[in-house]
């Protein structure tokens, strides 16, 4: 496969975009500036990154309780988002949806999902109205490895199969769902081996390896588009923090992340078959990170002076007329 | 002007809407039937009991669209595709299913729009078949429609005839918020008069179907045509009870419940549900907060009991409210008392 | 494999027993004495026998809204059936169940279930009882194709596989859900193939050969006793009347019924292989026949006379202490 | 006798109740923690707020049972296993989480007994977190147990303490219908005293936490600490505030609530829930039907709006029910009313 160097810079983009994103929430969490539950994303931004490359905002995303990595690569707005975590005017949900619920209507982002498993029936309808409508539009659901045992996604899986749904169902095994490990809570059972049972292509990927993950997508796509429908890809990437911030990780083993982050870190690895394979220059992506860094920094300052939403807005959007 | 019952009101509707939007589309269990039968049919069913019979021939099988028993993904599917562009109507085909589906009703679709910060459009419809009274069972039977109107996104209309059908099912599709669509299943056959075109009602307006000035009788669904029974008996005695029909309870016209009640002083709600949280309840603090000094009695409450609906039609004759529960309670709040009716419950 | 005569021979009268009490129920449900919704089991008796020939009392069996022939299987009184289907004083249930939920936990009978994939995670319960009193009992699901697609049963399938429960999925692929044909309803998938994604043994076999069901279960019967975790048999076997007695049917072709009772009813199947191999008489199968149908007869009779429940037990048994 | 807070108190309960009885199980997600991880270790969270921790260390992991993800499949292998010999007590870690898995308790668990004729048991407790004021958005802090007081055939319990939490959780465990045990997210720290040994508190009956004759507060959970907040401070300009704590909606003490309201002839009904067919609309309705001679004033309801729960904090503080709300509502049905709480809502 060959890859077009544009879209190359872009992907980088993206993925250092989560990376700085996130390594500052972490800071900001542990200093107790941001409300509510923040899951982070460090470790999996090729999943994202790699599936989103080949969407445009007409196609639609459900997401997940960890979102945020899904929202930038999705083209949403870092200061939107950030203020939308900090629960602020303007956020991209007003500050009604917080870290958990952020949508993006106009950039096909259906929103981060806090009931596990609440996405893919949501996503298959974005599938069905490109169907509907004819227009080649794709969705797709990210699925974390906890979220496959739920019985929302295997009805999804099955309904897009029946309709031959525009649907491409990514599963992100991270390793974990909170505090249990995905070899145990899996039982007998394998992603792929499931997905695969219901009729649809299912492959597994390294989630670490952008290209690996952007390759799989290519042809589930491209089967979408044409009404061939739906696919499955498992990408596997290990998370880097705790389920949620504040968590104390006593079920992983000293150093795993230590390792992972030596061995499996994306963006290395992701730089390193760029700029070697494809012509990218080290240079470029060094002034792409300090760009993403001011960006990040004055959204984070925006957000927090930002204003509160007021009291009368607790009452406004529950119905459009009412 | 033509007689219609309630089922062919419903299919005519949304006959009217598909012809009008493309966007339209409906989504359920056998909504069609016979994909992958032996017969190779066009049509098996059209809906359970008919209602959407001879759409399919219209609009053709990509509008309207059967499904395997997933209701998660039905409900679900019909939300997102709410939210990019259809104008889904989905159906649930007993509203006791609910218990498969309700996250994607109770967390999903009535929470977009608010925790979304206003930016989503829902105009979804699901069409559910409620009320107890066909032999049916504890699974088959509920009414439930308060624990919907409980939730707060979400509007919920239960026709009792089908002049109202078609008018708040017109409304319901062309609204932008999603709406619950209950449809008693004991009254599908129950004809009035219908215009052959187009026409809304709009919700949270309630209907007077019986005007009075000693009592206000507050029913739902089916139960109204039980009050009206009652209100044209007890008419024969000079007893004049007003009916009102909220028809939408969310959103509510408490301004006509009230202006109704500080008219009689006198409140009888009846309804359906078990009676714990239930609309009769909603319906009784409703008055008890907002027109409290015009009480001149006790309000009553005419419900199922806390039970589950037995299967036994000997004994589901005593869950629903009948007409001789609503008239006891009828001259309870008008001061007088008749032990008959007592006997049972 | 061999087969104890006596074994067969009780076999033989369960089958006989829901042919005979099902074609009654029918002619009864024209006549218009019966009360609600009734599904009935015709055709598909080897695969409720099939099954139940190696539980006893102890042992659990979740069932579906078609549960009558899943009664009479298990072991239940068919007089209790039958006044618990016309709703009477003395029924299974006193009449609050009906058709479509009767139980009878003595034996082993957890319901039968109006909501479609209902009673798979009552039965892997069942199964979480006998592991933790480590008592050998096993659970079993009778499944429709059609239930097989519903959020419940797959993850009742993966709870089972995850702890490895004493559990056997029995899916009744009898060819139609309601209005729909499975090869329409399974979309790319097979039940069978769903089944062993989730890494439990699963296989198809022809539901209307009782010795099929039966050595299917047997090897699914000692796993679970064995404490090696659940199993999934499909087995097929079309329904030889409509989804409720009333359907019309347009969805099936003019004849397959009749197709069906001549070249797979599974009684005269049984019949054949039982008396030419394992030395069933045909005289007493004969004296069963006519035994059973004076038995419901007389059940049938008895339930009609019956007195229907008081109106003060509608109050009653919602809860054990008030 | 020793401070303990309600964490606590549960988790001790479930301890003396396992010692106690082999049958009792607990099941839940992440319930002990730990399986499939890299590290190895034997409990890796106790429960998402440690209400379960060291259980699976005195009990084994074949008695403290975690699972996946999978509420369908916990809430109703629990009740199966109750039907069949076990007591479980199952957790679903946040009340909002009962969408994915209703039809296992409105349809199954909560109709066993009724549907069986009175020949199921089904002793199977379901513990759960409710509430908002922790941030935790329109998904993860509702409260909906208005919903489950009107299914017949579970109980529904809220503590209010640590002591109750034990009295209440111990007949729960032994009660031979299913339960549904709230635990308001925001208390678990609370402490007082609890004694260490076993003791239970029958359902159905309330507590008066505050007497008084002038007003009646009914309120639930963490709504109780609020509610004697005001009792206390009104105490100081002679206002005698009565705060009832039902403790178990289902059963409900309908006496001793309208004993109270028989004698202050006021009532304010504090409820976290949105406010439609709320249990603050079921109390309003219990006293205008039952105690109607005796009202003196419209009674009032301080409620959550009719809106999800929003994420940003500064609006769900005016979400919940607060102080300044329920003083007012008091000072309303007094008589007398302060503009200030009405500011905002
Ligand atoms: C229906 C539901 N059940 C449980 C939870 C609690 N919960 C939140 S995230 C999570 C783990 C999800 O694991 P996984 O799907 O692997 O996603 P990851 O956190 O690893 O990205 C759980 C159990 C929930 N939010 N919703
Ligand atoms: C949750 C739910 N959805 C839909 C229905 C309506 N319904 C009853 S039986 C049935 C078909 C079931 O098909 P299958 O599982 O194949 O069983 P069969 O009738 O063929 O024995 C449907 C859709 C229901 N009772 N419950
Ligand atoms: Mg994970
Ligand atoms: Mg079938």
């Amino acid at each position: 496969m060959s890859y077009d160097p544009i879209m190359l810079l872009d992907a980088y983009r993206r993925m250092r975009a989560i990376r700085e994103f996130e390594e500052r929430m972490r800071r900001e969490v542990q200093a107790g500036t941001v409300p509510g539950f923040v899951h982070l994303y460090c470790g999996e931004e090729a999943i994202a990154v790699g599936a989103c490359m080949h969407l445009q905002d007409t196609d639609y995303i459900g997401s997940t309780h960890r979102g945020h990595g899904h929202c930038i690569a999705k083209g949403c707005d870092i200061e939107g988002l950030l203020l939308e975590i900090y629960c602020k005017q303007g956020g991209l949900c007003n500050g009604k949806g917080g870290s958990m619920h952020m949508a993006d209507l106009n950039k096909g982002m259906l929103g981060a999902n806090a009931i596990v498993g609440g996405a893919p029936p949501i996503a298959i309808g974005a599938a069905l109205t490109a169907q509907v409508l004819g227009n080649r539009g794709v969705a797709l659901a990210f699925i974390g490895d906890g979220a496959s045992n739920q019985g929302t996604v295997f009805e999804s899986m099955h309904m897009a199969t029946v309709h031959k749904l525009p649907m491409i169902f990514m599963y992100e095994n991270n390793g974990y769902a909170e505090f249990s490990g995905a070899s145990w809570h899996l039982g007998g059972g394998d992603i792929t081996r499931r997905a695969g049972g219901f009729g649809m292509p299912a492959v597994k990927v390294d989630g670490t390896d952008f290209f690996a993950v952007y390759d799989a997508m290519a042809e589930a796509v491209r089967r979408a588009r044409d009404g061939e429908g739906p696919s499955s890809i498992e990408a596997v990437a290990m998370r880097w923090y705790g389920h949620f911030e504040g968590d104390m990780q006593t079920y992983r083993k000293k150093g795993e992340v230590d390792e992972l982050r030596k061995t499996s870190d994306p963006l290395p690895k992701f730089e390193e078959r760029a700029t070697r394979e494809f012509g990218l220059g080290v240079e470029e992506l060094r002034e792409i990170d300090e760009e993403l860094r001011e960006i990040i920094d004055e959204a984070v300052d925006v957000a927090k002076a930002a204003p509160k939403p007021l009291a009368p807005e607790l009452y406004t959007d529950v119905y459009g007329s009412y | 002007m033509p007689q219609k019952n309630i089922r062919d009101a419903i299919n005519e509707t949304l006959k009217l809407e598909m012809r009008r939007d493309p966007r339209v589309v409906v989504i359920g269990e056998d909504v069609v039937g016979g994909l992958g039968g032996s017969s190779g049919v066009e049509e098996a069913a059209g809906g359970t009991f008919g209602v959407t019979a001879g759409l399919a021939a219209e609009f053709g099988r990509r509008r309207v669209i059967d499904t395997p028993i997933t209701e998660s993904a039905i409900i679900g599917m019909a939300g997102g595709a709410a939210l990019t562009g259809l104008r889904p109507v989905a159906e649930l085909m007993f509203i006791d299913f609910i218990g498969v589906c309700f996250d994607q009703i109770l967390n999903q679709i009535a929470k977009f729009r608010y925790m979304f910060g206003g930016k989503a459009r829902v105009p979804v419809v699901i069409r559910t078949m409620t009320g107890a009274g066909l032999g049916t069972g504890p699974q088959h039977s509920q009414s439930l429609y308060n624990m919907l109107a409980n939730v707060p996104g979400i509007k919920v209309v239960l026709p009792s005839n089908a002049y109202d059908a078609k008018g708040l099912l017109t409304t319901a599709i062309r609204d932008d918020d999603p709406v619950i669509f209950c449809e008693n299943k004991a009254m599908y056959l129950d004809a009035c008069e219908v215009p052959d075109e187009s026409y809304t009602i709009p919700f949270g307006q309630a209907a007077i179907t019986r005007p009075g000035s000693d009592v206000t009788v507050v029913a739902l669904s089916r139960m109204v045509t039980l009050a009206n029974q009652v209100a044209d008996k007890l008419a024969g005695e000079g007893i004049r009870v007003e009916v009102v029909d909220p028809r939408t309870i969310s959103p509510l016209d408490t301004a006509t419940i009230l202006g109704s009640v500080q008219k009689t002083g006198r409140l009888v709600a009846v309804d359906e549900c078990n009676p714990v949280c239930s609309f009769a309840s909603e319906l009784v603090s409703l008055a008890a907060c907002e027109a409290y000094d015009a009480l001149q009695a006790a309000p009553v409450k005419v419900t199922a009991p806390h039970t589950p609906v037995p299967a036994a039609p000997d004994l589901e004759q005593y869950y629903v409210p009948s007409l001789a529960r609503i008239e006891e309670a009828i001259r309870n709040t008008l001061g007088g008392s008749t032990a008959s009716a007592r006997k049972v419950v």
